[in-house]
């Protein structure tokens, strides 16, 4: 069995705390032991790779050496952005002409044999649609998602070995297995504005209320997200979003990890489902009532 | 966009820069045959002063200073759009950021709110080990002269218990801070 | 030996800075020269004769001539020796002018230079031998593979010529890609009226044989003498017996086949024929979809044959081809679109490629003729074309250009004005590239006549929105994002090499490059050879081309063959390799070299192989030569001691 | 050999031998030839069919006989008249130059190229930068002699 270390990120630890315990949560009811890694630090985000990409590489690098040095054999981690960092410190681990700076820099033994992995992949690839569809509990009936991946889970092409960076499908499967319905959605990669909430909401407005109106327009009644990035800018900003491009979007913007959780029975609460911004309740509804008539429910 | 009116390309060339850029990028701007296609995937465009495939003319022209002086470079959001599409496998993304690092180290920051943000972050996980985001917030918005910038979302993550008062201090933060300085006395050694 | 050494004074141009008085004194001097002189213009007749002369009196068995490069006067010279009697092998040259005198003033550093040749060439003539070429005799029947537009323009050149052509066609008509199209630019004259009377004529020519539906199995032999063995694969029809009527195919109840000649536009039958003015017009029965063969059920086609031609029980049959010499026309296939997932083909039924579009096009297509749109038969307002979709793109492994698509882009994008003139039509490109005859006017009425739209820029996505599709691109002109919605977006699909290429390269003993297209001999000078001898090639199977430069090919590729045929015999070269039989330890290592299979090994008594070379296949390239350890093969006229005598006679 | 550095061995020469294939770079130094360029007096070419004709040994015999430089030259990779013939030659040639130096020969005295038919004026600038080369080395001293070099690479 592998060991799977759990680096969960600063944002886990703030704005996005219900991305983390839902992923904790579903690896738990799927039988899956994460070890968090020990003291883990900030992988140092764009912010970081902006200033010189040896402190991109080192900073997460100090999170891939502690997980080795615990025997670990992957490092899942459920954040695209930090998700980046490992795998950029792992490639400049194996450049030749980067590897001795990297470990000057990093000031800690470190091999580099470790992988780092996505909870998309995790749930993709170790544990596999097949699977998982066979431990729902309470299966959605009627219920319309569209999978929204953001532009860093499949990107750049050499470091999404999982899925394909143009179309990916890991998350539409996961959805389906679980009894959701996935329309085409156009928009899966786009940017929503990433790190822009702060600086430039303007540009964050314009591209996040794009991305909601898509969803609409293909029927969606929630986004279903994979970055804790994504989810502020369509849920926590979405109020800015309605004043910026005068709309009144009211669409629920759920982690994968909260509508994979609800429907292997775990309760609303343990997966944070109350700390979301814009009311997600609607994910109950088939969970609760399993009768047929729960279809006209809505 | 500021209009380049007659550029007399001998007088701005910089062939050094071309090359400059290409080691801090381990990309070969040469290939570059100017399809577009990075600029019509980049969402940011609308924003951009050159779109980044005149940015990639631009660094093919010698012309440092219009490109390190340049908006566009900041507000890329290394969305990856342009490496995953370009034809001709130039990692453009990277291209940018090396631009970022560049404009920096030669004082040419065009948007100096977003390399302040970059950082009050940095400072951040260089103190704590990692990033406060309570504490970001208020420094950022009080040094960008935005004092109210994003306090409307205030009151809602209060409201969800989502507001940490106290950075998380993790044991190891001098590790952390070690590697910053380890990296600024690396730059050092190498540019003596 | 007696050698006789001329040195040529060429006019001036050797002797203004070269004493060849001295170099030929020196000459004189070297062991085996029996006589040396200098001569104003060797090359002239009068030179000439005074080689022969001094031939016959000075009973010399072979001439070093110091001159010019042997690139020049080799053969003028070898010729002249064999007048006199000797074997043209005993003759060697000394480049004195090109690689001297030329090229330096220094006298007397030219002096020594060109006194150094001559020793080296007579050095390496010491250890020369008689070579003699033999005569093979020559098979005057062609194959031509592959029966596109190149094949059948080689194949009817090569019949009114007179000679017996075999065509092999693998699908089961002829026609290739141009029996797809609708109509062919710069003209627009409609593509089957051109090509169908020259179908029609490769059944009646009574010179022609044609194997439909057949692919080549194996190859042996060499020019002049190939035998070819080519597999034709069971129809379940026995095309003897069939007349064509289509009864068969009205009453198939399995209707859901892909038709591949109209792209998968339409369903097909499991027993069809491919388009109605097919070419031999014959049913093929699809295995994979006919219920008799998958559920064991159906046998309707058999019972309502007029001729009882449906044979379920037929096999593959090989048949063999004797021929002298081989056409290689086996075209081209389209880049597959489902590469590029920010364009959607494959998944969004309005993202069409162009020879998609062609058949939408036809007359004789899946609308007949009607445009409308596959999503839901509507007739498109806006249509986008997206040019260089796996062309030109070093990301996808396919950086060349296709060099047709953005001509038909031009004649697709005039004929949709055409048909629905209130249709708008935008076309996203990078360059126009149309340097043929009239091919830049084409493209440029695109836009002036008919209004269509060009815009400078790859496209990032396409992607739907409500019933139509938005195509998000980049005008670089104007250096701003551009969207531009459409009910129905053409993706202009690049040339590949076709399914197999490589495999059928192999048989053929033929080199390609990295794409699959195959190498001509030379790519000025030599288009239509390869560097196999007898092996010949047309049309884009050597790389995108389009119809004019096919058939071009195919009649210069014919012309070609008929030039090896018009002797009943051909010379071989003699400078080949040679195995020493005693010598060769068996190891094998020439075989795997030899760039043509001119090794084959050769059973002796008690078990023993050794190495054996086909004159007629080598090449004398010595490769074998320099790999072989220890030494057995060795290459005639280029052996290791006539270059290390050069090498002796310099350094030594 | 000490001290025949400083006799001016431009007036007797050096015997460089040059391997060059037919096809190619044969024709490469006709055009050169027939363009005029200049080129210096020491090259002495010998025409091979192709440089997969190319015996390593070939060059190594020069040397050992006492040639000052060997020179190859062949059709570009990928243009070769036989197909793939230069591209064993570069496999074997590389080896060579590797192989040198224990035989106490400096690898500097031996080069291999490509230059086409067309290309008269590359051929001229191969020609002299040799031969510059090999006059800067002095006349080869002999088999063993620059066993220095055999020293630096051991180690
Ligand atoms: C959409 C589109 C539109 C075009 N429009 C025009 C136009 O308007 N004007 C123009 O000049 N050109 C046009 N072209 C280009 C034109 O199609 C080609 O130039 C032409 O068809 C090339 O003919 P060919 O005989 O070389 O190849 P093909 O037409 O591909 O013929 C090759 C034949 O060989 C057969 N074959 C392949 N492999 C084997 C094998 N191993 N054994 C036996 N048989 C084999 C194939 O089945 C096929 O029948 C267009 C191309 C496209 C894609
Ligand atoms: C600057 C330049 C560079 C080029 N570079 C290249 C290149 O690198 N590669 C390439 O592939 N192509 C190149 N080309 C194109 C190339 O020159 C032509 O493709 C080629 O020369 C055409 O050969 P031809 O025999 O058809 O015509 P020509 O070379 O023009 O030969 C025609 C001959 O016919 C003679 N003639 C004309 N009228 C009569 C008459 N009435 N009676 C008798 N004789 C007559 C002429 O005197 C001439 O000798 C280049 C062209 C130019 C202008
Ligand atoms: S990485 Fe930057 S330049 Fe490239 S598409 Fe994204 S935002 Fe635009
Ligand atoms: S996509 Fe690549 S080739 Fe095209 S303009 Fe951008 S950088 Fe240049
Ligand atoms: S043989 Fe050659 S060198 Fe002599 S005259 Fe003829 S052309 Fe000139
Ligand atoms: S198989 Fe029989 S029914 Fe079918 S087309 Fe041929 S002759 Fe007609
Ligand atoms: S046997 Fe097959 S081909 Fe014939 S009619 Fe039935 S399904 Fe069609
Ligand atoms: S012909 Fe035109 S469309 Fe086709 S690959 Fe070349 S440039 Fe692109
Ligand atoms: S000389 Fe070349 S072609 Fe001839 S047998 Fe040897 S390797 Fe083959
Ligand atoms: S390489 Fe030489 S020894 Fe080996 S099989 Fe060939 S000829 Fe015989």
């Amino acid at each position: 069995m592998k060991r799977i270390a759990y680096y969960q990120g600063c944002s886990l630890e703030g704005l996005a705390s219900e991305y983390d315990i839902s992923t904790r949560a579903v690896c738990d009811a799927l039988g899956i032991e994460l070890i968090e890694i020990p003291d883990w630090n900030c992988c140092g985000s764009s912010p970081a790779h902006s200033a010189d990409p040896l402190l991109s590489s080192a900073l997460a690098g100090r999170n891939l050496a502690i997980a080795e040095a615990e025997g670990c054999d992957v490092v899942m981690t459920p954040c695209p952005g930090c998700l980046k960092s490992l795998k950029g410190a792992l490639e400049t681990c194996h450049d030749p002409q980067q590897c001795d700076a990297f470990r000057e820099i990093l000031g800690m033994p470190f091999e580099g044999r470790i992988r780092a992995i996505s909870v998309l992949e995790l749930l993709y690839k170790d544990v596999g649609v097949d699977a998982l569809r066979a431990q729902v509990q309470k299966p959605y009936a009627d219920q319309v998602i569209v999978p929204y991946y953001g532009c860093l889970l499949t990107r750049p092409p050499k470091f999404a070995d999982f899925d394909d960076p143009e179309n990916p499908v890991s998350m539409d499967r996961l959805l389906e297995a679980v009894g959701v319905t996935v329309p085409d959605f156009p928009y899966k990669t786009e940017c929503c504005g990433a790190t822009y909430g702060v600086t430039r909401n303007d540009i964050v407005g314009k591209l996040t209320g794009r991305i909601l109106d898509m969803a609409l327009r293909v029927g969606a009644e929630a986004v279903a997200v994979a970055c804790p990035l994504c989810q502020q800018n369509l849920d926590l900003r979405q109020a800015q979003v309605n004043r910026h491009m005068n709309r009144t979007f009211d669409l629920p913007v759920v982690y994968i990890t909260q509508v994979i959780g609800i429907a292997l029975g775990i309760a609303p609460k343990e997966l944070g489902l109350d700390k979301l911004f814009v009311n997600a309740d609607f994910l109950l509804r088939s969970a609760r009532e399993e009768e047929p008539q729960a279809k006209t429910i809505g | 966009m500021e209009h380049i009116h007659t550029l007399s390309i001998q007088n701005t060339y910089d062939a050094d820069f071309i090359k400059r850029v290409e080691e801090a990028s381990g990309q070969q701007v040469s290939k570059c045959y100017q399809c577009g296609n990075c600029s019509a995937s980049c969402n940011y465009t609308y924003v951009y002063d050159y779109p980044v495939n005149q940015i990639m003319r631009l660094i093919q022209l010698g012309q440092r200073e219009i490109v390190l002086k340049s908006r566009s470079i900041w507000l890329c959001a290394s969305c990856q759009a342009c490496t995953t599409r370009c034809p001709c496998n130039i990692e453009v993304s990277h291209v940018m950021e090396s631009l970022r690092i560049m404009s920096r180290e030669e004082k040419m920051v065009s948007l100096k709110d977003i390399q302040l943000f970059y950082d009050e972050f940095l400072r951040s996980v260089k103190t704590f080990g990692r990033v406060f985001e309570t504490g970001l917030l208020p420094v950022f918005n009080m040094k960008a002269k935005r004092p109210f910038g994003d306090m409307d979302l205030a009151p809602l993550v209060l409201k969800k218990g989502k507001l940490h008062l106290l950075p998380s201090r993790i044991k190891g933060r001098k590790e952390v801070a070690g590697i910053f300085e380890r990296l600024e006395a690396f730059h050092k050694k190498h540019e003596a | 030996m007696r050698i006789g050494v001329f040195v040529c004074q060429c006019g001036t141009n050797i002797a203004g800075t070269v004493d060849t008085q001295e170099v030929a004194r020196r000459a004189g001097n070297l062991p085996d020269v029996a006589y040396a002189t200098s001569y104003m213009y060797t090359c002239s007749e009068p030179g000439q004769q005074e080689i022969q002369r001094a031939i016959r009196e000075k009973n010399l068995q072979g001439v070093v001539v110091a001159a010019c490069s042997p690139r020049m006067h080799e053969p003028t010279f070898r010729r002249a020796v064999e007048r006199a009697g000797l074997n043209r092998f005993m003759f060697e040259m000394a480049n004195i002018r090109e690689h001297v005198s030329w090229i330096n003033n220094d006298r007397e550093a030219n002096t020594r230079k060109a006194a150094e040749l001559v020793e080296m060439a007579v050095a390496k003539l010491r250890f020369n031998q008689p070579l003699f070429s033999s005569q093979i005799s020559v098979n005057k029947r062609v194959m031509v593979i592959g029966g596109g537009v190149a094949g059948i323009q080689a194949a009817l050149d090569c019949s009114d010529g007179g000679l017996d052509v075999v065509l092999v066609e693998r699908k089961s008509s002829i026609g290739g890609k141009m029996a797809q199209l609708d109509k062919t630019f710069p003209t627009v004259d409609c593509s089957s009226c051109i090509l169908g009377p020259k179908m029609v004529d490769v059944v009646q020519k009574d010179n022609i044989t044609l194997h439909a539906a057949s692919e080549v199995e194996s190859i042996s032999g060499y020019v002049g003498n190939f035998t070819v063995e080519v597999r034709k694969k069971a129809t379940y029809v026995d095309w003897t017996a069939c007349t064509g009527c289509g009864a068969c195919i009205e009453k198939c109840p399995s209707r859901k086949v892909p038709d591949v000649f109209n792209e998968n536009l339409a369903n097909a039958r499991a027993i069809n024929i491919p388009f109605p003015q097919a070419i031999p017009k014959k049913a093929t029965i699809n295995r994979d979809y006919c219920l008799h063969f998958t559920k064991g059920k159906c046998g309707t086609c058999q019972k309502v044959c007029p001729t009882g031609a449906v044979n379920y029980e037929m096999q593959d049959e090989i048949v063999t081809e004797q021929v002298g010499a081989i056409i290689v026309a086996t075209g081209y296939d389209l880049f597959d679109a489902s590469v590029y997932g920010e364009y959607g083909g494959g998944r969004y039924a309005d993202v069409i490629s162009g020879i998609q579009y062609e058949r939408i096009l036809s007359a004789s297509g899946p609308f007949g003729g009607h445009i409308k749109r596959p999503s839901d038969g509507k007739e498109p307002k806006d249509i986008v074309f997206i040019a260089c979709v796996g062309s030109r793109d070093a990301s996808v492994g396919r950086p060349y250009c296709s060099g047709v698509c953005c001509m038909y882009i031009a004649k697709q994008a005039i004929l949709t004005r055409d048909h629905l003139p209130d249709t708008r039509v935008w076309v996203f490109y990078m360059d126009i590239r149309a340097p043929g005859k009239n091919y830049d006017e084409f493209v440029r009425r695109a836009q002036e006549e008919y209004g269509v739209q060009y815009i400078r820029g790859r496209v990032g996505k396409v992607y739907p929105k409500g019933d139509r599709m938005v195509v998000q691109g980049n005008d670089t002109l104007l250096g701003v994002q551009v969207e531009v919605e459409a009910d129905l977006v053409v993706l202009a699909t690049g040339i590949e090499a076709s399914a197999g290429a490589r495999e059928l390269a192999e048989k053929l003993r033929i080199s390609y490059d990295q794409y699959g297209f195959y190498m001509e001999s030379h790519p000025k000078l030599r288009p239509v050879e390869t560097n196999t001898a007898g092996v010949y090639l047309a049309g884009v199977c050597q790389g995108p081309k389009d119809i004019p430069s096919s058939v071009a090919m195919g009649s210069a590729a014919a012309a070609k063959v008929q030039a090896l045929f018009s002797r009943d015999t051909i010379e071989t070269n003699p400078q080949v390799a040679l195995v020493n039989e005693r010598v060769c330890i068996s190891c094998g290592k020439c075989i795997q070299v030899c760039p043509f299979g001119a090794i084959q090994w050769k059973e002796l008594r008690g078990g023993i192989r050794k190495a054996e070379v086909l004159p007629s296949v080598c090449q004398g390239c010595g490769l074998c030569n320099a790999t072989c350890p220890p030494k057995a093969i060795q290459l005639q006229h280029a052996t290791d001691n006539q270059i290390l005598a050069e090498v002796n006679a310099l350094c030594a | 050999m000490s001290g025949s550095n400083s006799v001016p061995v431009t007036e007797q020469g050096m015997k460089i031998v040059g391997f060059l294939c037919n096809w190619c770079s044969y024709g490469g130094a006709d055009t050169a030839g027939v363009c005029r360029f200049k080129q210096p007096t020491d090259l002495r070419i010998i025409r091979i069919p192709c440089t997969g004709r190319m015996d390593p040994l070939f060059a190594a015999k020069s040397l050992i006989y006492g040639a000052d430089g060997v020179l190859v030259s062949g059709c570009h990779p990928r243009d070769c008249h036989y197909a793939v013939g230069n591209l064993y030659a570069r496999r074997r040639l590389e080896v060579l130059k590797h192989f040198l130096p224990f035989m106490g020969i400096d690898p500097r005295r031996f080069h291999y190229t490509w230059v086409s038919a067309s290309e008269g004026q590359l051929w001229q600038r191969v020609v002299t930068d040799f031969s510059e080369q090999i006059h800067q080395l002095g006349p080869n001293p002999g088999i063993g002699a620059e066993s220095e070099i055999f020293e630096k690479l051991g180690n």
